[in-house]
């Protein structure tokens, strides 16, 4: 294992600690226990945001805080999810007495957790939502699987609902439209190379020269099955299909887009996917309104990349336009 | 003295050598359980469960409770704050249950055992939703409950339930290799989960038989 | 080799299609022959800038095509510099009148092309001025190579020189605020894996388990000497040191860093080094004004990381904080 | 008829043969130039050369020029907006030059060979300011230029002055390999640049291979 760390038990301490010196003047890293939250919370009437998960993932949760968008992360272990001990201070440090969403991916950890911690934040009188995203279509959702995982559409409920927040939207709102883009968002991601976790120590699985994994997590687990390898084309027909068909797109669709990469991707080769995306959305006749191509959601330094579509309507959009000043996603401010 | 030699009552002082045990043993096993997990979850078992009990063990340095009880409590709470991810909440939620199982008892007997046994898995499934067959700890944890009952009507030492509930705990875990998962995120995996032990039924036997070995119990 | 790419041969097309396509609203992707301008181009009255090169180091350079940073982007095949018949209509394309400043990294190629170039255009009756990024510190300027290589520090070249076209600035201002940020910046990379040229279909180098090769460039060559694997802190200070030493930096200086990914890298390591980065410079009394942590000047999909650092003015802040909006850099537009 | 058997005047045919030829023998050594260029450089001088001389041909499918010069004139524009990196515009001034040489002389003669071959040289040195033993393409050109010289004073045949220049070119080649560069980006890796070939050098003894081998010119 070759990494740019020191330690593999501070890896997430001390990067939290550098990404807090880079970015002061957006956020606030609370050390112990450990959450970021941005310099101004919390926002007096506005619903706090707060999503965490284990780390590995970055930008994800910590660079998505600032306006527009998240009001608190909290960072778990690598590919671990916080604590409640984390997650109530955090929900108590943004509530600007509007109450706040917690935004929970879909695994068993983030939501026992954040359930422990949404329970507790409630007894000491803060009115805590919660949304579950769970946008993976390569799990089916059954009863024979903890239900589809959370992986790139959280990018997108962080920032569309973090919008309605900054616009005044009261708690049942902000609430109503992230789960009204959890109910529109599915993803589809592909490795070509596994990650290594810090205190592993080993890639979290062996892929052979010519084996790519199809329907892959953001956590170094297996996917679905494993294929022979493909060129781009191919591997993008393969992400795009089983989200049109569960989203049910068809002509004059409207959408937001994000070709998503693993961590260890170039992006040179995202945006090689991102062509595939739009040609294959043309023929169909759905048009891609809003897009984002990069390193938003990863599973440490995988190789890969993962697709994202959300079927969007105008309220979506235009939230989507609104400024949002984060470490990660930046613009009209 | 060895941990694994140690005999006596089940008190607080039991109760604190079998989460020093369980720290011990966790952390020996770290590997093992990382392993298991990377096969099946995302690697991180082994790591969560040697950081929550090297907490513990701090804790314990620290603070001396006075009851079995107390013990548990104290380690539930340091596990939930600690550890993260499933098993986390899980095993909190079990010690806490099984805290509460006891009461302020001084000494635990050994139909005490088999409730806080069955308290703690209750709780597991009460969290977690896992049904037996799911390839979890409830896989581990529902045969040891039995076992302990069956001792503890057979009329079994305490020492001999925890013993009971160790080893059905371990053949428990051994048995979910074969099983598809359908709770946590090996469920991700559908069968490809299959041919692996799930890490938390591994683990629960891991913690059983410190338990056992804390109170001098023979396990096989 | 395992890429989401189609054919080798088509791996710079495909990409600058796609991303012609995700940034519809900022640039124009001309293909034939390639080159990328910005949407608005030629900016009436204002200097062009125009830079280029291999392709491979993504973002670098057509993601900073846009509004106070580049107005083209030429890209060559991957890392290798692009021609004069690409270069001279892009630089046609981009000037308002008011000249066009060629920024070049320095390497044989690309100098011996654009100067082909900037000869070839003057002739055409552009006002044409080049300046030359060499800030590798890892290299010599001496006798005995091709001078210090342009790596990260193009980056910041780009961007202020940018900003100093945006407010107005002519030509021969332009050039010199460019020519004041080369001799400001200086830049140290390390690898701990190689990275694959698409149609050479191996690595570039070999790197044992516990070997790391310090002193690389952008191109997957090796680097001036490989050494044993050792923690980030450490490695930062190898990064650092020459930077320091070269630049002379004392305290009460003020510098803007960069930390940046070479493509494989999650950007969790990259903060630990920012965080060492922090703490060094700050024993010294030197500080850090504004920084850029991410991949920023890639080498495909290789794994380490460089540290640039410039030395910096009143003014260099000043332009640094000017709007900018490209795809990869954008803040107050 | 293979192009290595071809035989006849210096000519308008002879420059295309020698094009194609070169075209050939690159493409089949795409992948060692590359490899050369890996191990001190940035694996890409094969594939330039290769997609170069690629355009090459599509070019001269469409193109007959009637004099040697103006092949060369199409070969050397053709390079310069296609190949790219410090080979693109090194080769583009090399051919510019030699047609200049030329002039609009239909058949080379030896003594023209021999100065078109000076003047690919000069147009090098000229553009890459690189001395003999730096580790470059000049030290394949310089040698290649010197034999080409001596044997057309000492009355070889013009086929004889390619193949002399071409087996001095790869003899250049060849001793590169111990140096150290000190120009083009090989130069950066210091004294790890010693132990291998340059990749430009040995593309240059392939092109004046075909060169000879284009005229009917034995090359050892
Ligand atoms: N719903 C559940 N009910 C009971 N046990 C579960 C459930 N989900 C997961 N587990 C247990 O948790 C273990 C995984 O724990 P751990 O790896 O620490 O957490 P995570 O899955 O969040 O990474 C599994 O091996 C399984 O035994
Ligand atoms: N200054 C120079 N003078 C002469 N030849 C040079 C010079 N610099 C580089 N070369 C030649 O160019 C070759 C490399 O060509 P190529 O790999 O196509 O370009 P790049 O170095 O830009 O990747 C070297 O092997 C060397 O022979
Ligand atoms: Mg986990
Ligand atoms: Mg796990
Ligand atoms: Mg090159
Ligand atoms: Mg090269």
């Amino acid at each position: 294992m070759k990494k740019l760390i020191n330690d593999p038990r501070a890896v997430v301490n001390e990067s939290v600690e550098g990404f807090g010196i880079a970015h002061a003047d957006l956020v606030i890293v609370h050390p112990e226990p450990l959450f970021i939250t941005r310099r101004d919370a919390p926002v007096q009437g506005k619903v706090g945001l707060v999503s965490g998960g284990g780390s590995g993932h970055e930008p994800l949760h910590a660079g998505f805080v600032g306006r527009g968008m998240l009001d608190a992360a909290v960072p778990g272990a690598v590919f671990t999810s916080p604590t409640p001990d984390q997650i109530i201070p955090a929900t108590a440090a943004v509530d600007g007495g509007a109450g706040v969403l917690h935004i929970v991916k879909n695994y068993t950890g983030d939501v026992l957790n954040f359930e422990t911690a949404a329970e507790m934040a409630e007894a000491d009188g803060i009115s805590v939502r919660s949304v579950l995203v769970n946008d993976d279509v390569a799990v089916e959702d059954s009863l024979y699987t903890a239900g589809r995982r959370g992986v790139g559409g959280t990018v997108l409920v962080e920032r569309i609902a973090g919008a309605a927040a900054e616009r005044g939207d009261d708690l049942d709102a902000v609430t109503a439209i992230a789960q009204r883009v959890v109910d529109g968002v599915r993803s589809m991601g592909v490795a070509l190379a596994a990650c290594t976790v810090p205190h592993a120590g080993v890639p979290s699985f062996e892929l052979a020269e010519d084996e790519i994994e199809i329907g892959i997590g953001i956590h170094g687990e297996p996917g679905r099955h494993r294929i022979a390898m493909e060129g781009a084309d191919g591997i993008t027909q393969r992400l795009l299909d089983p989200i049109v068909a569960d989203l049910s797109l068809t002509s004059g669709d409207r959408t937001i887009v994000m070709v998503n990469g693993m961590g260890g991707t170039p992006a040179s080769e995202l945006y090689i996917v991102f062509r595939k995306v739009a040609q294959l959305l043309g023929d169909l006749g759905v048009s891609i309104d809003r897009s984002l191509v990069g390193n938003y959601i990863t599973a440490l330094e995988m190789q890969g990349a993962s697709l994202t579509i959300l079927r969007a309507d105008d309220e979506m959009l235009d939230l989507w336009d609104a400024p949002v000043h984060t470490a990660a996603l930046r613009w009209g401010a | 003295m060895s941990v694994a030699d140690a005999t006596g009552p089940l008190d607080a002082a039991w109760a604190v050598r079998w989460m020093r045990g369980t720290a011990q043993v966790v952390s020996e096993n770290r590997a093992l359980l990382i392993d298991l997990d990377r096969a099946i979850g995302d690697a991180d078992h082994g790591e969560n469960l040697d950081r929550g009990f090297g907490a513990v063990l701090l804790k314990l340095d620290g603070d001396a409770p006075e009851t079995p009880a107390a013990v548990l409590k104290l380690v539930a709470m340091t596990l939930m704050s600690t550890v993260g991810g499933a098993a986390g909440p899980l095993y909190g939620t079990a010690f806490l249950r099984a805290a509460t199982s006891l009461g302020d008892t001084g000494v635990v007997d050994p139909s005490g055992v088999a409730g806080m046994i069955a308290a703690a898995r209750d709780g597991i499934v009460a969290r977690g939703k896992a049904e037996v067959g799911d390839k979890t700890m409830v896989d581990a944890w529902t045969p040891a409950s039995e076992a302990a009952e069956t001792a503890a009507q057979a009329g079994a030492t305490a020492p001999e339930v925890l013993a009971a509930a160790a080893n059905a705990a371990h053949a428990g875990a051994v048995a979910t290799e074969p099983l598809i998962a359908r709770k946590g995120r090996a469920s991700y995996l559908g069968e490809r989960s299959a041919g692996h032990q799930d890490p938390g039924a591994v683990s629960t036997a891991l913690i059983l038989q410190a338990a056992a070995e804390a109170a001098g119990g023979e396990v096989a």
